[in-house]
């Protein structure tokens, strides 16, 4: 059984943004009739996915896959493809927000006619205490922004012990709700696509025990769920498709299956046998099996899926610690990596392309190209050695590590493959493998972090903030564990330039910003960039309009007809 | 007939032997063979792999050629042959390890027990209770997945496969050396005045040979089973190590696109198993004739 | 005569055999059949375990084969019932005219337990330990007969009662376990005479119990014999089992029938060189002596009591007192159970007393273990180690005195108890019965010792090497000044060896005298019906004692 | 009886004790926090002290290990928001990962791996006491020495093995069978079967080697024995001797075996349901112990325990009822 992943990862694989959709036919949405598309049941082939259903406790990017079938956020992601796709959409709300006080505080208008699925009317107080309850600590699990950018929210403890609630959302009546952030956020319309923006009736509350039956405001409810096991959705007829127009809700009924290998999840998607021409699946990316008999042309080639999610995996270097203080080692490294190798560990060119840059070639994150220690496609370990006998350190030995397993694609396939570039450089690796399952509090606290990690970065939304931010700004060194700036990497001017970045609501220009900024880091060399993210998601011969949007990587299961 | 002559007219214990010897000896020998075949089992070839299916090995059989005997390994391109000699050093040596701590603790529990007195049986045969109920299974995988993972994983798959298993061996010794000390050999030994130290080294280890080693034999292969199967289940030994188990694992990931790499490891984990069970099987034919209906 | 049989039940119907009349106490009707042996030849491969054996079981009559272990009598047993399954059978069988060598597997069931049956010797296993008697004599009725189960469970009980199984309707839901040997060998006895068969073949139905038991179901035998009239083909070992039984006896030595004739005439005027040496190894009276030595061996209100895991205590010795004389052989008898072998344990200091004092010479015989104090045990082969050499086995105790090349001794010891030298590199197995006791014996000389508890030491022997077994332990005992403590169960054994008596009984000494004193005026009811249960050689003396075992019966 | 009884519930008892010590032991000392992966990314220090306090993870093991035996005992009651979660007895508390009560969890997984192990001992039972008895009465040689083949092939053919090509051919080449997907008994008993067709055929092979190889060693032992000699010596047909007489005594150790291994199943067959992809305890139990989910592990290991305890007891009250001679004491 797979490991079900960190939240990063979860959300890579409920995301997307897409480039140069190869689907053809019944991918295509040409021919494909909102209006008429109604019918039938929708399986979902799962490894995981439906752990939680508490919209407090998910980690999604744009709102998720199965959860944005029950849950209305005030912004939603557009579900379009390719690069229109990487845009939110309103979606409780009638707008993407009115920011005010130089993007300080935002405000939002609630649409008319939303019901939770007993047929209470949805009112903005729903929507604040959704979010306060995801500051408990019986309720962890979110991301973290709002507690970062929320004025006084970082001690909130949540509406369990602090009943009076949180005095930076405001809702002075029932449509409307006001957000006070203690900076200039541009991005917040981005955020809100966050399940922590799911309205929650505070009469229906039961603590950790919402979990079971989460009362829904999108287009399905419950009817049964069981955690990592299955859930069936039917359809919630509070919800009406007038004030929706982002959600088809083709299917009548949609059943996830959870706990499945992946292998077999492809294979009966290949097979589509009985209901299995029905199915689709959310997280289970084709493997060498499927890939293998995907030839351009063949009947398969017709159901599949190809988009993007914004993501890199990387080497990170610890700057404190020797021998990568010396930017020359970090350089000579750059010059050694061999990223076919990783490429091919990581699953061959189909699920992974090389990256020379830190951000992900998607527009929407401000990606700029720059290669400033071409290594080529497979390493340039003359050039590498050159630089470590300049540094005085020749015939270096390295700790590398890695997860344990290759679940997450950090795992001991690609770190055989740096170490085996690295050898070509006359650099000695020993690989330190670290369980999985702490990887990242092993790596994310100073004390215990190793010179040189594997890791991995996905977009928590298209845009080159939550990208570059944990990653480079000084500030978010966090010594006593939870940190991602690897490098522990603190200039002042890159700071007031994120600050800058941030405060601009024009998305076209700050990512222009964005992927100056990303050039300007990438010189130093206090990262490897290695590969980029691609996702390619079968689908069963009765399935339509499986296209792949452009936040998420992935179709779309709101859209996604059986009939 | 002496018993190395019933051993060598036994078909089975004889083609078994040789088929073990031969995984043995292939094992120590992995980097004379390495040298031979001029591969080593780390070195990537991407140039073999055909990235853009997934990294399957180009050409016939999973990338067969002069330079790579049974071609390579999809995804990486290592050396397969490389591999496999390499895999069959963890595979035997962990069961051959684990096997040995398991009979050497079974040995001395089981004999403390039938020798010590009432208390020290009382004790031990709890203790023995207590590891013969355990769930070994679950609790080695729960075992496995704590230990910090930079452990070197060979030896701690051993222990943890010896400490969970050497009920069977204590339980068996412990009852052999009841019945043993209980033969009037034994009491006329105590009427010479020989100690329970002497009598258990004279007169009992002697006797418990037989039985212990048949059932270290038929043991060997279980190991050799569990840790191919806990590797399987990635709680075994870690990549880049190579064992079979492990290899068998990512090997149902490519069973269409690359049969070779499932039918290699697969074929000949098989094969050193059946070898262990006939020369298992034809011990305890010699060994133990009391048991000659086990398996003709 | 005890019992009547209530004979109401229907015929024995056995399609193609002739029915005997209902039998009244005493000879069978004119129906009878006799059963003829001609020249029976058994071989197994290449050895041949009978060869050309002939006598005749008149209807009604009753029949003694004797022989030592590897005569061939057992191999005779299992032939009369067609039994063997890879043996090669020759020769004419013939049973009322029908020769039964001839008959396929059909006709065989038809005879085996309905028209000759069988007893066998270990009564425990050759009843199946998951079905309840009643059940298994009913099943073999039913099977001849095609009664009704109900039908066929009052038979079992009738037979049960004819054996004499007190309560046999609640007995009859016994399974065997639950039964002691001796009614196990009863039990046994009524399955024979379930169908009322012909011919009964006990093959050592005795061998496995004690003496009183023993002496009861050879009764029995000759009683069923006379109120059903079947035959009985009887097979011993011990020629005191057969002599008060069978009219006519045959004796077996390698396959072949050495004498055969009346009994009186074959045992009391014996023809045959081999006769006779089996007539003179039966133990005798030697000419009593008495030994005035001072007490070397001292037992004072020796107890072992023996917890047993929730289920109490057993007191398998229950306050001995006793002490054993330099220089004489002391004899302890007693039946199984009667906690001789842990007096004999304790006297070593094997076993610790729960109570009670032994010293030897004066000093507590625990710190004399080793050197003063030897031990031969009953079963020689699992007395010696058989992964190791006989020679290394007996030079242990001396290794364990520090003796540090101790071959030269060992090969003496292996002569002096009538060894050959060669043996010193043999192991256990590769020797016979009687060479494994002389081994034994040579261990135990090792340390010189100088008492030795010999517990059983012949009674796994045969009659013949027993007689040389006892020869030689006494000859010990006077040409190196040793005093002797022997265990037996065989009251015979002790007569001839030991010079004063203990009998035990339930832990205790009930008894204990000269020998001659003992075996002539006993004075304790148990030690008399011991004695009265001995098997004598004697035909008219076995008679007698059978006489005398009934009026006190009843 | 009530003796034998106690002092097994006694014995249970303290293996279970002993193993949940084990457990708590082991877990305390891993490097692993589980309030890491329940916190998320970006989770700061202050928040995931908050949230180890909430999980009850911040208190030194002893405490955590006696409200986690207060909990079996008398149950106990956890704090949720608004509510308190009452947790009744037998409480081994609530998943870390999910939340859900672990014994609801176990009792919904325990169906699963009942259904995998009493189909796959039932057909290992029927295919390996016939072959055993096959090759055990030697009518034919060559029988005899395939069944033999077989057998020791069983034996050298790790389970995994037998399930990829299971599943290689049934599902992927010939497509003659779906992809094992657990239905429940209740729901559609065909399409159970069906469904854990391949998984019982995939433990048999292993099983059915056992006894195939115990009921022809049983069945040649017993008719050895001297009561099979008189049963032939008093004329009972061959037949009658075979089925009612030897296969009894053949059948005794393999019926203390069927309960034993029924638990084995249960509790081993890991490999099995993750390669079937059945929702049984073994699965549940590496999904749980790589989430660090300890209630979820000890909960497993508890329940595996107890039933390999409870088989243990079964399989000596079986041999009690079979066995006239022994009694429990």
């Amino acid at each position: 059984m797979r490991r079900s992943l960190p939240a990063v990862l979860v959300s890579a694989m409920l995301l997307t943004a897409c480039q140069g959709n190869g689907g053809e036919g019944g991918a295509t949405s040409a021919a494909f009739d909102p209006k008429t598309c109604q019918g039938g049941t929708l399986s979902v082939l799962n490894q995981g996915g439906i752990n939680r259903l508490d919209p407090a406790r998910l980690y999604t990017s744009g709102g998720g896959n199965i959860p944005s079938l029950l849950f209305r956020t005030l912004t939603t992601r557009n579900r379009l493809e390719g690069e229109a796709g990487t845009k939110p959409a309103p979606d409780l709300a009638t707008d993407l927000g009115t920011p005010s006080d130089g993007a300080k505080t935002w405000t939002y208008k609630l649409r008319d006619d939303v019901f939770f699925e007993d047929g209470t009317p949805i009112k903005a107080a729903d929507v604040k205490y959704g979010i306060e309850r995801s500051f408990s600590p019986d309720l962890p699990g979110g991301a973290p922004y709002l507690r970062d950018w929320l004025v006084g929210a970082a001690n909130y403890q949540g509406p369990y012990k602090q009943p009076d609630g949180l005095e930076a959302i405001e809702t002075p009546d029932d449509k409307t709700i006001v957000f006070k952030l203690s900076k200039p956020e541009g991005d917040f319309p981005f955020l809100a696509t966050a399940t922590q923006f799911a309205p929650v009736p505070k009469a229906k509350d039961k603590g950790v025990g919402y979990d079971a039956h989460p009362i829904s405001s999108g287009p399905y409810k419950i009817e049964s769920y069981e955690p990592k096991k299955s859930l069936e959705l039917v359809r919630n007829e509070h919800w009406k498709p007038a004030v929706d127009n982002l959600r088809y809700a083709c299917p009548d009924r949609i059943e996830v299956t959870a706990g499945l290998d992946a292998a077999v999840i492809n294979q009966r998607l290949v097979s589509g046998a009985g209901q299995d021409a029905n199915a689709v699946t959310t997280d289970a990316a084709v493997g060498p099996e499927q890939l293998a008999q995907l030839q351009p042309g063949s009947e398969l080639e017709k159901r599949v899926a190809r988009g993007e999610f914004p993501a890199t995996t990387y080497l990170a270097f610890n700057t404190r610690k020797a021998p990568f203080d010396d930017p020359k080692v970090r350089e000579a490294l750059s010059y050694a990596v061999n990223r076919t190798s990783v490429v091919n560990a990581l699953g061959g060119s189909a699920v992974a392309g090389p990256s020379t840059t830190f951000l992900p070639p998607q527009k929407a994150l401000g990606h700029q190209a720059y290669d400033f220690f071409p290594a080529g496609a497979s390493g340039d370990p003359a050039k590498a050695k050159e630089l470590l006998a300049a540094a005085g350190k020749p015939g270096l030995t390295i700790e590398l590590a890695h997860e344990n397993d290759d679940g997450n694609g950090l795992g001991p396939k690609p770190a055989a493959a740096l170490q085996e570039a690295f050898k070509q450089a006359g650099v000695t690796v020993k690989l330190t493998p670290i369980d999985s399952a702490t990887y990242r509090d092993v790596t994310g606290k100073p004390a215990t972090q190793p010179g040189l990690s594997l890791q991995y970065w996905g977009a928590d939304w298209p845009s080159g903030g939550p990208f570059l931010i944990p990653i480079f700004d000084g500030r978010q060194i966090i010594t006593a564990g939870g940190n991602f700036n690897l490098a522990q990497y603190n200039d002042p001017a890159v700071n007031a330039e994120i600050d800058a970045i941030n405060a601009l609501t024009d998305q076209s220009q700050a990512q222009q910003r964005w992927g100056a900024l990303d050039a300007k880091i990438g010189k130093l060399a206090l990262t490897v960039p290695l590969a980029h993210e691609k996702d390619v998601y079968l689908f069963g011969k009765n399935v339509k309009n499986a296209v792949p949007d452009g936040w998420r990587g992935t179709y779309d299961l709101a859209r996604i007809s059986v009939k | 007939m002496t018993r190395a002559a019933v051993a060598f007219r036994d078909r089975g214990l004889v083609a078994g032997a040789a088929i073990a010897t031969l995984m043995v000896v292939v094992a120590v020998s992995a980097p004379l063979l390495t040298a031979i075949s001029g591969q080593d089992p780390t070195t990537f070839h991407d140039g073999l792999l055909d990235s853009a299916r997934g990294g399957v090995p180009v050409g016939a059989f999973g990338g067969v050629s002069g330079e790579h005997w049974l071609g390579v390994e999809p995804g990486t391109g290592r050396d397969l042959f490389a591999r496999i000699v390499y895999g069959a050093r963890v595979s035997l040596g962990v069961a051959v390890g684990a096997t040995v701590l398991q009979v050497l603790i079974g040995l001395l529990a089981g004999l403390a027990a039938g020798l010590g007195g009432r208390w020290a049986d009382a004790a031990l045969g709890r203790l023995i209770d207590l590891v013969l109920a355990v769930p070994s299974l679950v609790l080695a995988i729960s075992l496995l997945a704590i230990v910090p993972a930079d452990w070197p994983r060979p030896v701690l798959l051993a222990v943890v496969i010896a400490v969970l298993g050497w009920g069977g061996t204590a339980r068996i010794t412990r009852g052999e050396t009841l019945s043993l000390r209980t033969r009037d050999y034994v009491a006329a030994a105590r009427v010479s005045g020989a100690g329970w130290f002497r009598v258990a080294r004279r007169e009992i280890l002697p006797g418990l040979t037989a039985p212990v080693l048949t059932y270290a034999a038929l043991i060997l292969p279980t190991n050799m089973i569990v840790e191919a199967g806990l590797s399987f289940l990635g709680v075994g030994v870690r990549p880049p190590t190579p064992s079979w188990g492990q290899m068998l694992s990512t090997a149902t990931t490519w069973f269409r696109a690359d049969p070779m790499y499932v039918v290699v490891p697969g074929g000949l984990l098989f094969l050193t198993l059946l070898a262990f069970v006939l020369v298992a099987n034809g011990l305890r034919r010699v060994l133990d004739p009391r048991q000659s209906e086990f398996l003709r | 005569m005890t019992t009547e049989p209530v004979d109401n039940q229907p015929e024995v119907s056995v399609p193609g055999a002739t029915l005997a009349p209902t039998h009244r106490g005493g000879g069978g009707g004119g129906a009878r059949k006799s059963l003829k042996i001609e020249n029976l030849r058994i071989g197994f491969g290449d050895t041949r375990a009978v060869d050309g054996l002939s006598f005749e079981l008149p209807p009604g009559g009753a029949v003694g084969i004797v022989g030592e272990s590897g005569s061939g009598k057992s191999a005779t047993a299992l032939a009369l019932l067609g039994l063997h399954q890879n043996a090669t059978v020759t020769g004419r069988i013939s049973f009322g005219g029908t020769d039964l060598t001839t008959l396929d597997d059909r006709e065989w069931r038809r005879i085996r337990g309905a028209r000759i049956a069988m007893v066998f010797q270990e009564p425990l296993t050759a009843l199946s330990p998951f079905h309840r008697i009643g059940d298994q004599i009913a099943e073999v009725y039913r099977i001849h007969t095609g009664a009704t189960r109900r039908a066929a469970r009052l038979r079992a009980v009738e037979v049960l009662k004819q054996v004499h199984i007190p309560d046999a309707e609640r007995r009859a839901r016994s399974y065997p376990h639950q039964f002691s040997g001796g009614m196990r060998q009863r039990a046994l006895i009524a399955m024979a005479l379930a169908c009322r068969p012909q011919v009964i073949v006990a093959d050592e139905p005795t061998t496995a119990l004690d003496v009183t038991v023993q002496a009861q179901i050879l009764d029995l035998l000759d009683e069923v014999r006379s109120t059903t009239g079947a035959g009985l083909l009887l097979i011993s070992h011990d020629l005191g089992v057969v002599a008060g039984s069978a009219d006519s006896v045959v004796v077996m030595r390698n396959g072949r029938a050495v004498e055969q004739g009346p009994t009186e005439s074959v045992l009391v005027t014996p023809r045959e060189a081999y006769t006779r040496e089996l007539i003179a190894a039966v133990p005798h009276p030697n000419p009593p002596r008495t030994v005035e030595g001072e007490p070397l061996l001292r037992l004072t209100d020796v107890r072992k009591h023996f917890k047993l895991p929730r289920r109490g205590r057993v007191d398998a010795v229950d306050g001995v007192t006793l002490d054993v004389r330099r220089g004489e052989t002391l004899g302890i008898a007693g039946e199984s159970g009667t906690g001789k072998t842990t007096l004999a344990r304790m006297m070593v200091g094997l076993v610790e007393p729960s109570a009670g004092k032994i010293t030897f010479d004066g000093a507590d015989i625990a710190r004399r273990r080793g050197r003063s104090v030897q031990m031969v045990f009953q079963d020689p082969l699992s007395s010696l180690n058989p992964r190791r050499t006989v020679g290394e086995s007996i030079a242990d105790p001396l290794r364990l005195q520090g003796v540090r090349d101790p071959r030269a001794r060992v090969l003496s010891l292996l002569e002096r108890v009538g060894l050959s030298p060669r043996e010193y590199d043999r192991y256990p197995h590769q020797l016979s019965g009687g060479m494994r006791q002389r081994v034994g014996i040579a261990r135990a000389l090792a340390p010189s010792p100088r008492l030795i508890v010999c517990d059983e030491p012949v009674s796994s022997l045969d009659v013949t090497t027993q007689a040389q077994i006892l020869a030689l332990l006494e000859d010990l005992r006077s040409t190196l000044d040793l005093t002797l403590v022997v265990v037996s169960h065989d009251l015979a054994v002790l007569r001839q060896i030991a010079d004063r008596v203990a009998v035990l009984s339930g832990g205790a000494v009930v008894e204990l005298g000269d020998t001659a004193r003992v075996y002539e005026q006993p004075e304790h009811p148990y030690t008399k019906e011991l004695l009265a249960a001995i098997p004598v050689a004697d035909p008219l003396e076995a008679r007698r004692l059978r006489a005398l075992r009934r009026s006190r019966l009843v | 009886m009530t003796g034998y009884l106690f002092r097994r519930i006694g014995g249970a008892l303290l293996v279970l004790f002993g193993l949940t010590t084990i457990l708590y032991a082991l877990f305390y000392l891993a490097p692993s926090d589980p309030a890491v992966l329940t916190c998320g990314k970006g989770c700061t220090p202050e928040r995931l002290a908050d949230v180890r306090h909430a999980m009850g993870v911040d208190d030194p093991v002893h405490v955590q290990y006696a409200h986690f035996l207060e909990g079996l005992v008398a149950g106990r009651d956890y704090p949720s928001g608004p509510d308190v979660r009452h947790c009744p007895a037998p409480c081994l508390g609530y998943s870390f990962e999910t939340d859900q009560p672990v014994t609801a969890l176990l009792t919904d997984r325990l169906p699963v791996s009942v259904s995998l192990a009493i189909g796959a001992e039932a057909l290992s039972l029927v295919v390996g006491i016939g072959a055993g008895m096959l090759s055990g009465l030697r009518r034919h040689r060559w029988l005899d020495r395939l069944v033999n083949g077989l057998v020791l092939t069983g034996y050298a053919v790790p389970v995994f093995l037998v399930g990829l090509l299971l599943l290689l051919l049934f599902c992927v080449v010939l497509q003659w069978l779906p992809f094992p997907a657990y239905v429940p008994f209740t729901t559609n008993p065909l399409l159970w079967a069906q469904n854990l067709l391949l998984p019982w055929v995939a433990l048999a092979t292993i099983q059915a080697a056992a006894y195939a190889r115990l009921t022809r060693a049983g069945i040649q032992e017993t008719l050895a024995e001297d009561h099979i000699r008189t049963a032939r010596a008093y004329g009972l047909p061959e037949r009658r001797i075979i089925w009612r007489r030897a296969f009894r005594g053949a059948m005794l150790p393999l019926v203390t075996l069927t309960a034993l291994d029924v638990a084995a199943i249960m509790t081993s067959a890991v490999l099995t349901e993750t390669m079937f992809g059945l929702p049984g305890i073994g699965q549940l139990l590496v999904g749980a112990v790589n989430q660090i989910d300890l209630p979820v592990v000890v909960g497993v290991t508890l329940l595996t325990g107890l039933l390999i305890v409870v088989a243990n007891a079964v399989a000596d009250l079986l041999y009690a009822a079979i066995d006239p001679r022994v009694q429990l004491r």
